[in-house]
């Protein structure tokens, strides 16, 4: 109960060391699952390809099952699944990483500008807001995707971040706007500190935690449009792609060949690991920041 | 017999990452018939935790680890089984919780609560509940009318708090716990809580525990007073007895911390350094480092709760000297 | 100046000066403006203590916000040091910004969770280009011993890892580190544990005794105004009711001698 | 009931309805790809030269007639769109758009409606028994599986379906939303093979959105138990039984509602996939195959009609919600 650890709580870890932001984070097992598993991706992403060879196609090898030369079976070109995994998780990563980056970027600066400038820009700001927080999202990338028609992983980011950063953007406004009137900013600016030291130094290592988790969770909805797009055939077919792996699988009568499923699954499995792995990771970094748990 | 309630050695712990600590350490004490005790301490002196226990209602990580409380027609509480618990909880003694701001349910207005208390323990017959509500909601002087239709957001601090103590009273309980009932609130809603508790005290002889962090509070309001320290009793009495002859080095120097609109301003202070850190492991005294009258003895050996004059207890090495010094 | 030609020398030599002030609130829904200040008027000098009784809601919280520059008066005089202070500019402004400073009620809250003990304390040092930057972490740790508490036990600390009455220094230490002519001490240690709560009010009068700093002590407790207004070496009590001063002089003539019903009923109902 | 909350409401759901509608002009008409040009120039290039007969073809699909200045084909685009006239298809040149998004859009809401139902019930039901359950080891692993279900994209979900109950086992069928043998009409076959059909998008839906429910929910139970009204109200001896409902269940629902709002946009960004998979006959495969056909008439009014839907259901669920948390209602 609240009222009764109160007393206890308060003073607790008075003498503690601090531990560092690292140590905390390891501390949680999801945490620490959540961190291997992204920079497992990370360099399969990019020292994946100097070790591993290129698929190649060999028409003598179709559809072949798992072997110990193909450990995850080959495709209706004969290349080799793991390779076209492993070569299409570059392009993934930084896809997914600038989509999150802008759409998070946005979001903070729209957030904090309608949070902390009242008046007509942050009025204005927050119609438009709550405009944009209203449309499904994955309708408008599809259209939007339909027009552009590019593989440019800049633009297509571009494109996936058209609505993403709304509803975060709506976040930290109503974060900034309780922050704003809290009386650890008024006692900021009786010391006259300027507005770029409340924003940048009193308000954003407030909503950092935040921030953090929602770039995390950007980087998700990223991985599963971005790879759905592909699938749709939405965007131009490029080689090495997991959305693309996925759209073959059906397309080229696959579905009829037995081995099949390794085949649909691998990019299936690929997608789900990265998101498990993100969200753990969330976990972690929410116990790093959270001053209620950096206490312990 | 006058006794209402006992509790003899009551110890909790609670178990945290960086291991257990001691919130309330073998309290003792006891509540007749007709009493207003005043349980007093400063944060982190375990009092809440101490009034919950004697409701048997200590939840994980925090447990009981000893003791015993005795309530007269029902036995030993801390062996009764949750379901046992559950049937006393409100009917023989009822607590208005710390929170008041927050101690009512968002989605469901004032007469749902004393609709859902009141068939709690069988009372399932409308009528009669909302003229209990009615009748006990104009006892705290809220006008039943506007009060029984709002819902908690819709109440100030002050009306809330006086509709849970309302709430508290639809069984007639024998003893009723307060926690920190004032403390939320301004000067102008303190008094009238207070008016009205001992108007309502006075009106249905209820015996009261009233747990607070201010001992002016006390002065005046209780007839006895239990005052702890580091979750420990340091010294139980007549109020009066205690506040013109205390026993205790810690309750002297309590009292002397408060500023009076006469005396010598010098001859008031605070007390220097802070309550001991719950993790370490106290041997001895657990005011020792911040007593004046320490000597080496009350670094080793933690003094027993023991009866110096009759009803007047405390915990200390040298309460036998302070009483003769002073009295 | 015409301004200070109406209102006299005193107004131009005082530290703060106070004429017919008042503070109406506007409320959505009522036809009639809450008057949370009415027609206060006093002076503050150099040195000098104060302390501003009442109950709450007596508008003593607003008219310590007017002293501060938070809250723009409806209407009347708010001068420091003779300038109109919602009228400051410029170089004026920043030295009554410097020089008047609050201790809020809340130490809980005036503490930035995020920052680190020595991440509060820098940013005005090196506003007020206090010290040099090198020396800002010798700067802080020196305020920490100054409020009493260690420097390496609590620099690195966030608020969250200390209590009530350590916070409440920290922010103490704070509002003294711009080195303030005059702090409006709200409510300081009504949050306290009843045994520390001199230990700072003691602090406060410390700095006034090292560094002649003035004080408008806020508080609900008459025996209190009274133990900080003697121990520092007398001053004068305020008694507000219902946004008016209703009594003001020297505090043990108040007390002993109170004139006001009010004054009374405040005296009577202080449990002794 | 807050009047001004309506409608505000409704301004931002009109003003949605605008901005959606003025995107889709600023696609086809104004970026860089202009589509609606190329139209042009591929009817011009096929020895259509009468301007006349160009400007009745570009109005016949596109409701724009050229070498107008851009704010008249603006203005011409909107008032056509309010009066409920999107064009004819570039494909099906006989078919005018809203015909075929009335064909369409009702198999859609089917699916949509039945498994976010379905979905929400699950999910909460299960969210607030695990609530209950938290920390313990059984908790531990369950949600880990939810988890790892919620991680799972939907299309990832509709092929793993697809390929192993309906192509490996063949207990449902791949497409369609019922058999060529039976007969539409209100008939019991007809019906049975509707369902049958429905199953695997229904299931698709529910998988990929459960895991979400079930967490959401639980987080709310774990949050509400921690809440001092619920301490409150086991100390005024209030049954366990009667807390679980009235006091957590109540209230950590309400958050629910919230989510389901924005849940509902999400479900029909889902429908596109889900309908792809199972060549389900709905909006969401309409408007990949139009995507792919480039028959941009149909995909703006898709567009506009699936993003009114969305709005509506919004506005429905926003105004729902005011009714079950008091704290909003006054």
């Amino acid at each position: 109960m609240n009222s009764q650890d109160k007393g206890v709580e308060k003073k607790s870890g008075q003498k503690s060391q601090n531990p560092s932001s690292f140590t905390v984070f390891w501390r949680n097992k999801y945490a620490r699952i959540g961190l291997i598993i992204t920079v497992g991706f990370f360099v399969m992403g990019f020292i994946g390809p100097l070790v591993y060879p290129a698929p190649k196609i060999d028409l003598t090898e179709i559809f072949a099952p798992p072997s110990l030369a193909h450990p995850l079976g080959t495709d209706y070109l004969g290349r080799d699944t793991l390779g076209d995994i492993i070569y299409g998780t570059g392009y993934i990563l930084e896809v997914t990483f600038i989509a999150a980056l802008i759409g998070t970027g946005i979001g903070v600066a729209i957030g904090i500008a309608s949070g902390y400038f009242r008046g007509a820009v942050g009025s204005l700001l927050m119609a438009i807001t709550d405009i944009v927080l209203t449309i499904p999202g994955m309708i408008l990338i599809l259209v939007v995707a339909s027009v552009v028609r590019s593989g440019n992983p800049l633009i297509v980011a571009g494109v996936l971040s058209v609505t993403a950063w709304a509803g975060f953007a709506r976040a930290i406004r109503s974060q900034i706007l309780s922050l704003r009137s809290s009386i650890f900013v008024e006692e900021a600016r009786l010391l006259n500190l300027s507005s770029f030291h409340i924003i940048f130094k009193e308000l954003m290592p407030n909503v950092m935690s935040y921030t953090a988790i929602n770039f995390i969770f950007s980087v998700q909805g990223a991985l599963f449009a971005s790879v759905g797009l592909y699938f749709l055939g939405v965007l131009p077919f490029s080689a090495y792609n997991w959305g693309v792996m996925l759209s073959e699988a059906t397309s080229f009568g696959g579905f009829l060949a037995p081995s099949l499923a390794v085949y649909l699954i691998s990019p299936i499995a690929v997608i789900t690991l990265f998101t498990v792995g993100l969200i753990y990771l969330s976990f972690g970094i929410d116990e790093v920041f959270n001053p209620r748990t950096r206490r312990r | 017999m006058n006794l209402l309630l006992s509790v003899e050695g009551v110890r909790v712990n609670y178990r945290t990452e960086r291991g257990e600590i001691t919130a309330v350490r073998n309290v003792s004490f006891y509540v007749d018939k007709g009493d207003i005790l005043g349980i007093v301490g400063e944060s982190g002196s375990g009092k809440s935790t101490l009034a919950y226990s004697v409701l048997n209602y200590i939840k994980p990580p925090g447990k009981i680890i000893s003791g015993s409380v005795k309530l007269e027609g029902v036995g030993d509480l801390l062996k009764l089984g949750k379901e046992d618990v559950r049937k006393v909880l409100w009917k023989e003694i009822a607590i208005v919780p710390q929170a008041t701001q927050n101690s009512m349910n968002p989605t469901m207005d004032v007469k749902d609560h004393f609709i859902d208390t009141m068939a709690a323990h069988g009372q399932n017959d409308k009528q009669k509940i909302l003229e209990t509500a009615n009748r006990l909601l104009e006892e705290v002087k809220l006008d039943p009318q506007i009060v029984l239709s709002a819902y908690p957001h819709q109440l100030s601090g002050g009306m809330k708090q006086r509709v849970l103590i309302a709430l508290s009273l639809v069984f007639e309980p024998k003893l009723l716990i307060l926690d920190e009932p004032t403390s939320a609130l301004d000067v102008v809603n303190q008094r009238l809580i207070m008016d009205l508790l001992k108007a309502l005290h006075q009106k249905m002889g209820i015996s009261i525990i009233f747990i607070t962090h201010d001992i002016q509070l006390i002065k005046g309001f209780a007839n006895k007073v239990l005052i702890l320290y580091a979750g420990k009793a340091m010294e139980l009495g007549d109020v009066n007895e205690v506040w013109n002859t205390p026993l205790n080095p810690y309750t002297i120097a309590l009292l002397k911390s408060i500023p009076t609109l006469h005396g010598d301003v010098n001859s008031v202070s605070g007390i220097p350094g802070s309550m001991p850190d719950p993790y370490a492991e106290i041997t001895g005294c657990p005011f020792a480092s911040r007593c004046k009258f320490a000597k080496p003895v009350c670094f080793e050996k933690d003094p027993d709760f023991l009866e110096y004059k009759p009803g007047h207890f405390s915990a200390c090495h040298f309460s036998k000297d302070i009483g003769d010094n002073y009295g | 100046m015409d301004e200070l030609q109406e209102v006299g020398i005193q107004a131009k030599t005082s530290l703060l000066y106070f004429d017919n002030v008042s503070v109406h609130f506007e409320i959505k829904g009522m036809d009639k403006p809450l008057i949370a200040v009415d027609g206060v008027s006093f002076s503050m000098n150099d040195g000098e203590l104060a302390a501003l009784v009442g109950e709450s809601g007596s508008g003593k919280s607003t008219l310590g916000r007017v002293v501060v520059g938070l809250q723009k008066p409806t209407s009347g005089k708010a001068l420091f040091r003779g300038k109109d202070i919602y009228k400051l500019k410029g170089k004026a402004f920043l030295e009554y910004r410097r020089s008047v400073q609050l201790v809020h009620q809340d130490p809980y809250a005036a503490l930035n969770p995020a920052l680190t003990i020595y991440e509060s304390l820098a940013p005005a040092l090196r506003r007020w280009n206090i010290v040099d930057k090198k020396d800002t972490r010798k700067a802080v740790s020196s305020m920490l011993e100054f409020v009493g508490l260690r420097p390496e036990n609590y620099i690195d600390k966030y608020p969250n890892q200390l209590s009530g009455g350590e916070r409440q220094r920290i922010c103490v230490a704070r509002a003294l580190s711009v080195r303030p002519k005059l702090v409006v001490a709200d409510e300081p240690v009504t949050m306290i544990d009843v045994s520390l709560r001199l230990s700072i009010v003691d602090l406060l009068l410390n700095s006034k005794k090292q560094f002649g700093t003035s004080y408008i002590f806020i508080t609900h407790d008459m025996a209190l105004a009274r133990y900080f207004l003697l121990k520092g070496g007398g001053g004068k009590l305020m008694v507000m009711e219902n946004g008016k001063l209703v009594e003001m002089g020297d505090v043990e003539e108040v007390i002993n001698n109170p004139k006001h019903e009010y004054t009374k009923k405040l005296i009577e109902s202080v449990t002794e | 009931m807050k009047y001004g909350y309506i409608l505000r409401r409704i301004a931002i759901l009109v003003a949605t309805l605008y901005t959606v509608i003025t995107i889709t002009f600023i696609l086809v008409r104004l970026s860089p790809y202009d589509p609606y040009a190329y139209f042009l120039s591929q009817e011009a290039s096929m020895g259509i030269a009468s301007p006349s007969q160009l400007a009745a073809l570009a109005e016949y699909y596109y409701n724009l007639i050229p070498n107008q200045p851009i704010y008249i084909q603006y203005f011409q685009y909107l008032i056509s769109v309010m009066e409920g006239n999107f064009g004819h298809s570039l494909i099906y040149p006989q078919m005018t758009v809203a015909n075929i998004i009335a064909t369409r859009l009702p198999w859609t809401l089917y699916i949509v409606i039945t498994s976010t139902v379905i979905s929400f019930f699950i999910g909460t039901y299960a969210g607030q028994r695990l609530g209950y359950k938290r920390g313990g080891k059984v908790d531990g692993s369950i949600v880990t599986f939810f988890t790892v279900l919620h991680s799972i994209p939907i299309y990832g979900m509709g092929l793993i379906l697809l390929f192993f109950i309906s192509l490996k086992a063949g207990l449902l069928p791949s497409a369609g939303a019922y058999s060529a043998n039976v007969a539409p009409g209100p008939n019991l076959p007809f019906i049975i093979s509707v369902i049958r059909h429905s199953i695997l998008p229904i299931s698709t839906f529910i998988f990929g959105s459960v895991g979400g429910w079930t967490l959401g929910m639980r987080a709310n139970t774990i949050s509400v138990l921690g809440e001092d009204y619920v301490n409150a109200a086991e100390l005024r001896g209030i049954p366990t039984s009667r807390i679980a409902s009235r006091y957590v269940g109540r209230n950590a629902i309400l958050p629910q509602f919230t989510s389901l709002v924005i849940s509902i946009g999400f479900a029909f960004g889902g429908a596109v996939f889900v309908e792809q998979i199972f060549t389900y006959p709905g909006i969401g495969q309409m408007l990949v195959t139009s995507v792919g056909d480039g028959d941009y008439p149909v995909i703006m009014g898709i567009t506009i009609i699936i993003i009114a839907a969305v709005l509506i259901s919004v506005l429905v669920a926003d105004l729902t919600y005011q009714f079950l948390d008091p704290r909003v209602r006054k």
